[in-house]
This record gives structure tokens, C-alpha cells and sequence, in this order.
């Protein structure tokens, strides 16, 4: 009837919640984001390592549902090793897209994302003003 | 498109109809097709089939003239909407003032809203961390103008039953009329009208294993109320539109059996709930029980786990064939997070972890070991990667809670 | 209480569900009793059963996007005050005049006149002999107050099919919304609500062999309404109240029955229709046939004898196991004679004669031969204690009628 | 369920109805009364033969339902034989009782019959004037 299955969500977007990749955190992080509010049902930290630019280590932490969790491990991936101009593009759409979809009323947690890396490349740029 | 096996946990949200409910419906539908005003032979028989279920019905709740008293309508939503804005309506001119919890089901919220905006005026009374409506709250807000106190019998997200009888010797006294929700608590534990005093009783039909798409409304002989549909006239005016016969004799039978058999079924579902509770509560650190410890239904928890997201949970566990209902507001088609657990005190990120479990007596031991066995990990899981978690020190400060209760209470 | 073998010729009063449609409603009653709310495969499984209803049930009047523009309510009635109260409470800004006609069903009459005490004026247009609405009337109707036109397709006493496309034409040109009443035409005859420009359309469940406790409405996109029952939200907030799953699936598996077999049940029932009213003209002397001779539903017919009174012809006709429904008053709750009867001309000794015959697939072709083999013997027993038909020049000259068509022109 | 069975009628009821008793004119009456109107659904004639104060004979004819012609004729049994007296005490509660009870909205049937007895009373006194 429709590509979404149980819980409305797609069978990518189960795949990313149920096995979300680069879970945990970066002691040493060169930048930290978080978005989100717990008040609102979901908080997403993001930790990276960046090296010339380049996104070369991404690991995140994430309360809030399956398509929170997912969006977040999508982004996640979609980032991996690319330059930060590149990460700073990233459209929730794209990560929406890249899940093969999300019901209508969970597109606000792929915005969860990309505002996590907005908000850790701002941490980066604020340590390191010559760089941005 | 075949259902897989599950194991539910989530009946509030629907039950299977009853085999038995089923069979006696089933004529009804080919057979005996009849429309109660039919003057013939076909017709008699469907007024006939309606007056049983009308009495079947009335027993449940102690209705003392049950044909003039029962009235069916197409489920509990239109019978508060028909209890309130009929009520209200046709009394207008005794008061405009109507009392009512700040935990009725969204249908009463919404209706009491509804009639705020046309000219009423309405007080929501609090409940205490049990989900127990403050009684002397109740009583203040009392007014000349006060022609209506709606509140429900139990709740139908934490179990808590509300001290009607109480409500109904005050409005009794005041002259007030009394009306309840009586959606997840009749057939469930014993109902009387008269013994509480209640003027009009919302009843489901698939709470108690009967179909869908049929609700009842009691209405006191004596206490007025004016039609909401209007149409042919059927049910003495009340409720117009052709009935709905093989359903009400669906919800006729499913009385009759839910009376029989209350008391089995209560003591079996509160002892599975009781077995579910005490393992999660052992099994799952930072995990809370709500609701009142002994006033409650038997056959609903509301158990809150610190640190995850409710429908994180529940896509977890519909992975294991296993159903449940959250109050996470993430959950829900609005977004908004449940009333009824900001009434009881509970914060936002406290909210966002409630799990409703709703049994029935289909349910089977094996059920609680299965969740028992899952439930754990999916937590430990979910806790791993959640922030909240792990500075849990930061968020829990945020809130110092006294819900902590004692499950050996219960 | 066995229901005895019957012939029927009032399916208008209960259709029985056809055995497809309680085999398709089956297991949604005891297997798949997901809720559509629920997050978990059994809600899944619930909200495709219900869009599939909406398309199959959007298919059978044409409707372009069924899962935004279906809905399902209890029935005819609250459709009706769905469409009626809903229109005219939100739209009430853009003006207070709503047209209708003067044989609407009872439910559009009294909807109508409940919007007459909340401060909308009302304008009913006459029809002719034969039940038609008179088109001029409604156009000279029309002001700039003008926000609403409820006329049925098809009525449900004279079986007269209504000039729908006509007064669609009309009402887009004025940008005034139209609500047909559907109840007796879908499924019947051929209906789509974009050639004849239909914003509001209520259908009927169980005039097409589905269930009865539901109903459906179409609202185009675009055209705005007020829900009238206040609850958590279910269908897009206009119609709140937990899905009745099973019901909704008969309904669309009756839609997708009617849409097939609508050709043939159309020829069937309009053939054993017209060797009815053949043989009663024939037989039966003073007796007349109403409605329009060929703008006409093919399952309806409205007979009227001379100088007796319908309910003891219904009474006799019963004792033979015979079920026919008549105008009479004496034979309705309120003891009101048709309005419809009274609309075409008929005077109330006429209207008291008026028998109702309203065919379906089930009837055989040997039922008409059993009712013309019994009704002239109980016309004429009742004729002879009659003191109308002893002093029949008397009575007749009372009313001079023009209604005694012929019945080739059919 | 109830004493009452299809058309909402006691066995009693259908049984006049089916087989009314007294029905027909009696030409040479000594009184003919009328009760009811068509307009309203019902119409009932009655014919007496009355001598020494007594009716000895009656007929009816009605036009209506089955409880207005089953009350027809079981009033013409309550008062044939019987005194003009007796006749005129007649009540619809006695009419409605000998027929073990019409349905509630068909209590107005039996008043018919009691109207039409008085009706003809009426019209008897009237012409003969010394008698009443
Ligand atoms: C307490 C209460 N009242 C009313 C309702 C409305 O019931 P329905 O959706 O069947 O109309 C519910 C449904 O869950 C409920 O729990
Ligand atoms: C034309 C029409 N509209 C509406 C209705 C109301 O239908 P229901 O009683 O099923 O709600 C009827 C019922 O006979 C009807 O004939």
C-alpha cells in the first residue's frame, strides 16, 4: 500500500535505528554539537575529529525516537570524510532522502541533524577563527 | 497482509471482539436484517433484539429502567459529546458553569472547550500525583451558576479510579447534575448508577470485547437532554438514525458476559499486570510506577523508565511482535505530550518515557516473561546511545520527584 | 424467535449485508482489531484497511484523492448533519441562506430547521407531480447570502432521480457549495460527484448491502467543514471517535460489489419493479402510480390505492409474510403523514393509500407473482368495510388529480 | 419479550381485525352516527336497531388502521344487547382492555368507536326526543 512499513517508517530507516552507526563519543573531539531539547522529545550530540577540513571521525548520541536515532546515523554517515563545507550543506532533505523517506510528521528529526553538525561546526569555527 | 502472531499489550486501543459476541451478532447482519420501525414481523424482531441489549446493558451498570435509560450511540466519543453539549445545551438556562477534571480523555477536553466557546464556563479541577481528583477543589468551585460535573471513572492512562460515589452524594446535595466517563471501567469493576448517583454514563462496546462503532449512553429518567444528531426520530428522539442493530445486540451480549465474568477476568489481568510491574521495576533501573497504589484498575500500568524516548521502545518492541502504547508526545498524531501525565506532575522528559500497558484476558503468562526477557535490553540499548542517560545526574536534578512509590503497595 | 420465511419489498427500511461483504468484515473483528492510531504492525494493518475502504468507496462516485476527500461517520444522519452543521457553522461568515428542497429526507428537514433556530435562513423549493424540484424557483432563490444548496439525488419514497447536474452547474457558476444527499442513489445509479460538480456528498453503508452504523462523506478538496463531535482527533479532526474498522471494510467491499454489479442489479430490480406496478394497475382499480415515469431510481415504487388506509394493508400483508412499507401516518412514530406525498399533491385521504415497495437483488421473481396473487383480495376485503370506498364519488370529488399516468411511459 | 406481536398488536387485536364482527349498513337504521375524519387516517360509521331502549342490532364500517377496524368491531360487541345506557358508558379503556391493550400510540383508535356510539346515540335522541 505504501513503502512505509510498521511504525511508518521505512525498512532503511529500521535498518539505521536498530544498527545506528558511529554511536558513542570522542574524548578528544575537536568540536561538539548538540541540538534538540529532551523537553521536545529528542537531543542529539555529535562529536568530530577534523583533520584539514576534512571530517575524519563522527560519532554521535541521540534520545528520541526511531526517526530521530535514524536521522541521526544517516547524517552521521553522510558526513564521514568530507570537508566541512561540504558537512555544512548537508539538507535534512538529503538525509531524508537518504532513508529512503520519513513520514510527514517526523521530517522536524532530520533538522535535529543538521542542526547537530551546524552547531558542532560553529564549536569548531569558534576554537579555531582562522580556519572558517 | 497477515497479521503476524503478537503478543499485545496495548488493549485499550482496540480489543478482538468475543468469539461468543461475535456469534450472537453474526444472524444480524444476513438474517435478521430488520429495522426496529418496521411495523412487520422483521421489524419486531430487531425491536426486540434492541430492548434485550437495552436491559443486557443496563444490568451492567444497575440502570433501573433500562428501555426508557439506554441509549446507544456510535461509540464512547459521541456518547460524552451527547452527554455534555446535550446536557449543557438544553440546561443553559439554569447556569452556564460545568466542573470537570484536568484529566478526562481528549474527547471531554475538547468538548468542554468547545462549549467554552459557546458561552460556558468551565473549571477543570486538579488530581494529585496519583491521578485522584481533589475532592475539596471540587467542592470549592461549586457555583450558583454550576448545572453540570463531568468526570471520568477511572482513567484510561494510569488505571486510577476516581472517588465518584463521593462526587455523586455532592452533586446529589447541590442539585447538580452528574455525568461520567465511564469508558475504561465499566464491565471492569462494578459500575451502579444508582449506588453513585450518576445522571448520565458513557459506556464502550469494545472495552468490553463488543464491537466497535457502538457506544451506550445512560441517561436518568428525569435528567433532560437535548439530541445532537437530528434525523428521524429514532431512540425517542435522542439519538436519530437508522439502528445499528447487529452491533448493539453485539454490545448487549458482550454485558452480559462482562458482568459474569468480572470477577475472573479482574483477578487475572491484575495479576499479570502485578507480575509485569514488579519485574520491570526490578529489572529496569530509574523505573517508576504511576498511578493510585490500590484505587486502580486491574488491568492498566503506566510504568516510566528514565532516559529513552517512548516510541523508540515501542518500534522495538513491535520488531518482537510485541505491542505497546506510549504517552511520548512523539508518539501521538499532534505531538502534544499527555495531559494526563503533566497533571500528575510528571515533567516533559519524564513524560517522554511513560509506557502504557493495557491487558486483557487473552493475554497469557508467557506474555510478561517474553516482555520480561526483552524489555532490558532494548533499554540497555537505547540507554547506550542516549545523552539524557548519561548525564543523567544533570537532567534528573532538573526534576526531584516523590513518585518513587512502593510497588509492594499495590 | 426465528425469523419466518419472508418476501420482501421494503429493503429501504434494512438492506441484509451481502455474504461477501460480512466475509471481507470477518476477521477485523476478531484478528485484525488494530486501531489506526497505533504504531505497531496491527495499527498498520488497520490504517491500510481503512484507506483501501476510502478508495474503494471514493471509486464508486468519482472522487480524485478518496484518502483526503472520503470520510466515515455512523450513518446517513450523522453524514447529513456532518455536511449540513459542518458547512454552515463554518462558512457562516460568508453569508446566513441555505436552499434545499421540500421532499428532503426527514434528517436534511429537521437539520435544516435546527439551523433556522441558530440564525441561518432556509428556503425549500417545490417540486412538481412527479417530485422534481423546479429548477427556476431554485435559481430565484439564490442571494448574496446564499452559501449552501442540500438537495438529495434520488428520493427516497418516489424513487424520482433528482436534475443534480443541472443545480451543480448553477451552484458552481455562484460559487455556492452543494450537498447532495446520496443515501438511496449511490450504488444504484451511476453518481460522480465531479460531472456534477458535488462539494458534499453524504452515502448510505447498508443501502448497498454493506453494514449498517456506518456512513460515508465526501468532501471535496478545497471545501471547508467544522467536525460537529469534539474528540482526540481521528480522521484528519473531522470525525474523532476510534475507527470502526470492521464496518468501514464492509463498506468498501460494498462499494466495489455495488460498482460491479450496478448494471445488472439495475436491470433486475427494474424489471420485477415494473411487472409489479403493471400488475397492480391492472388488478387493482383506483390505484396510481407516483414519482417521475422515467427519471427514476430502478428499485423504488410508490403505489396508491383508493379508500383504504396503508397500515392495515401493511398488517395484512405481514400475516402472508409479505413486508411492504407505506406513506401513511398512521403507520409512522409521530403519526405525521409524508411530507413527500404532500409535496407532490396528494391530499391526506390520498397520502393514507400510499404503499411503498423498494426491491433488491434478493427478490425473486416468483415474490411479485405472490404479492399480486394476494393484494387484490386484501384491498378489496378492506374496501368492503370501507366507508371512503362505499362513498367514493364523494370522497374523490374532493380532489380532482391528474396524477393518473400511464404506466407504458415508464 | 411483550404481549404484544407483529404490527405491535395482541392476538386479540388481529383476531377482529382479520374477521371483524358486525360489519356492513343496516338500511332501515333507527340511528347512524360518524366518528373520526379520512383526513386523520380514520373514519368509522355505525348502524343501530334499537328497540325498548336496547340495541338489537349494529353494523359498522371503518376506514383505518388494523386497531381502529379491530375497535370497531369489538365496541359493536360490547354494546349489542345492551342498554342505550350501557351503551353510552362504554369507555375506550374497556374497548382497548377486551382487546388485551392496544399499543400506546393506537389508544386514540379506540375512542373512535366510543365517539361513533355517541355520535349515533345522539342522533337517535334527536329524533326521537321523548325517549332520552
Ligand atoms: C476514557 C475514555 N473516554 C472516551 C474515549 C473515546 O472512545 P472512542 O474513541 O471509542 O469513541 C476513550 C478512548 O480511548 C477513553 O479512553
Ligand atoms: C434519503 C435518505 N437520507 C438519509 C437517511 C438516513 O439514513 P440512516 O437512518 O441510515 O442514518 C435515509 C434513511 O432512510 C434516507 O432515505
Amino acid at each position: 500500500m505504501s513503502q512505509y512499513g510498521s511504525m511508518g517508517y521505512t525498512e532503511k530507516v529500521m535498518e539505521h535505528f536498530r544498527n545506528p552507526r558511529n554511536v558513542g563519543e570522542i574524548k578528544d573531539a575537536d568540536a561538539v554539537g548538540s541540538a534538540g531539547n529532551p523537553v521536545c522529545g529528542d537531543l542529539m550530540t555529535i562529536f568530530l575529529k577534523i583533520k584539514d577540513k576534512r571530517i575524519v571521525d563522527i560519532k554521535f548520541m541521540t534520545f528520541g525516537c526511531g526517526a530521530a536515532i535514524a536521522s541521526s546515523s544517516m547524517a552521521t554517515e553522510l558526513v564521514k570524510g568530507k570537508t566541512l563545507e561540504e558537512a555544512a550543506n548537508l539538507s535534512k532533505q538529503a538525509i531524508a532522502d537518504a532513508l529512503d523517506g520519513l513520514p510527514p510528521i517526523k521530517m522536524h528529526c532530520s533538522v535535529l541533524a543538521t542542526e547537530a553538525i551546524e552547531a558542532a561546526l560553529k564549536d569548531y569555527y569558534s576554537k579555531h577563527p582562522s580556519k572558517s | 497482509m497477515d497479521t503476524p502472531r503478537h503478543i499485545n499489550f496495548d488493549y485499550a486501543a482496540g480489543y478482538p471482539v468475543d468469539p461468543e459476541v461475535f456469534k450472537a451478532m453474526a444472524p444480524y447482519f444476513t438474517e435478521r436484517y430488520g429495522n426496529p420501525s418496521s411495523l412487520y414481523a422483521l421489524g419486531v424482531e430487531a425491536r426486540e433484539a434492541f430492548a434485550e441489549a437495552q436491559i443486557r446493558v443496563g444490568e451492567l451498570v444497575g440502570a433501573e429502567s433500562p428501555e426508557r435509560e439506554i441509549f446507544f450511540t456510535s461509540g464512547a466519543t459521541e456518547s460524552n459529546n451527547l452527554a455534555l453539549k446535550g446536557y449543557a445545551f438544553r440546561n443553559r438556562r439554569k447556569g452556564n458553569h460545568i466542573i470537570t477534571s484536568s484529566i478526562e480523555h481528549i474527547s471531554t477536553i475538547n468538548i468542554t472547550k468547545y462549549l467554552e466557546r459557546n458561552g460556558f464556563a468551565v473549571t477543570r479541577i486538579p488530581v494529585d500525583k496519583y491521578g485522584v481528583i481533589k475532592i475539596d477543589a471540587l467542592k470549592a468551585s461549586i457555583t450558583d451558576e454550576t448545572i453540570l460535573v463531568s468526570i471520568m471513572y477511572a482513567n484510561n492512562e494510569l488505571g486510577t479510579v476516581e472517588p465518584i460515589s463521593e462526587v455523586g452524594k455532592i452533586t446529589r446535595e447541590k442539585k447538580i447534575a452528574l455525568h461520567v466517563d465511564g469508558t475504561v471501567a465499566v464491565g471492569k469493576i462494578p459500575v451502579d448508577v444508582v449506588d453513585d448517583n450518576i445522571d448520565i454514563l458513557t459506556m464502550s462496546s469494545n472495552d468490553i470485547y463488543g464491537p466497535k462503532g457502538v457506544g451506550g449512553l445512560y441517561v436518568r429518567l428525569g435528567t433532560v437532554i437535548e439530541p445532537i444528531l437530528q434525523g428521524g426520530g429514532q431512540q425517542r428522539g435522542l439519538r436519530s438514525g437508522t439502528e445499528d442493530i447487529p452491533s448493539t445486540v453485539g454490545f448487549g451480549k458482550a454485558a452480559e458476559l462482562a458482568k459474569r465474568r468480572m470477577p475472573d477476568d479482574s483477578k487475572y489481568t491484575s495479576g499479570l499486570r502485578d507480575r509485569l510491574v514488579k519485574g520491570m521495576l526490578n529489572e529496569v533501573e530509574d523505573s517508576y510506577i504511576h498511578g493510585h497504589p490500590t484505587k486502580r484498575l486491574p488491568d492498566i500500568a503506566l510504568v516510566r523508565v528514565f532516559g529513552i524516548e517512548g516510541e523508540a521502545i515501542v518500534t522495538e518492541l513491535d520488531r518482537e511482535g510485541i505491542y505497546i502504547s506510549t504517552g511520548s508526545a512523539c508518539a501521538s498524531k499532534t505531538l502534544a505530550p499527555s495531559h494526563v501525565l503533566e497533571s500528575i506532575g510528571l515533567n516533559e522528559i519524564q513524560r517522554h518515557g511513560a509506557l502504557q500497558f493495557s491487558f486483557s484476558r487473552l493475554n497469557r503468562e508467557g506474555d510478561v516473561d517474553k516482555l520480561l526477557s526483552v524489555l532490558p535490553g532494548v533499554v540497555k540499548r537505547l540507554r547506550d546511545i542516549s545523552p539524557v542517560w548519561k548525564f543523567k545526574d544533570r537532567f534528573l536534578e532538573m526534576y526531584t520527584s516523590e513518585e518513587e512509590e512502593e510497588f509492594e503497595q499495590f
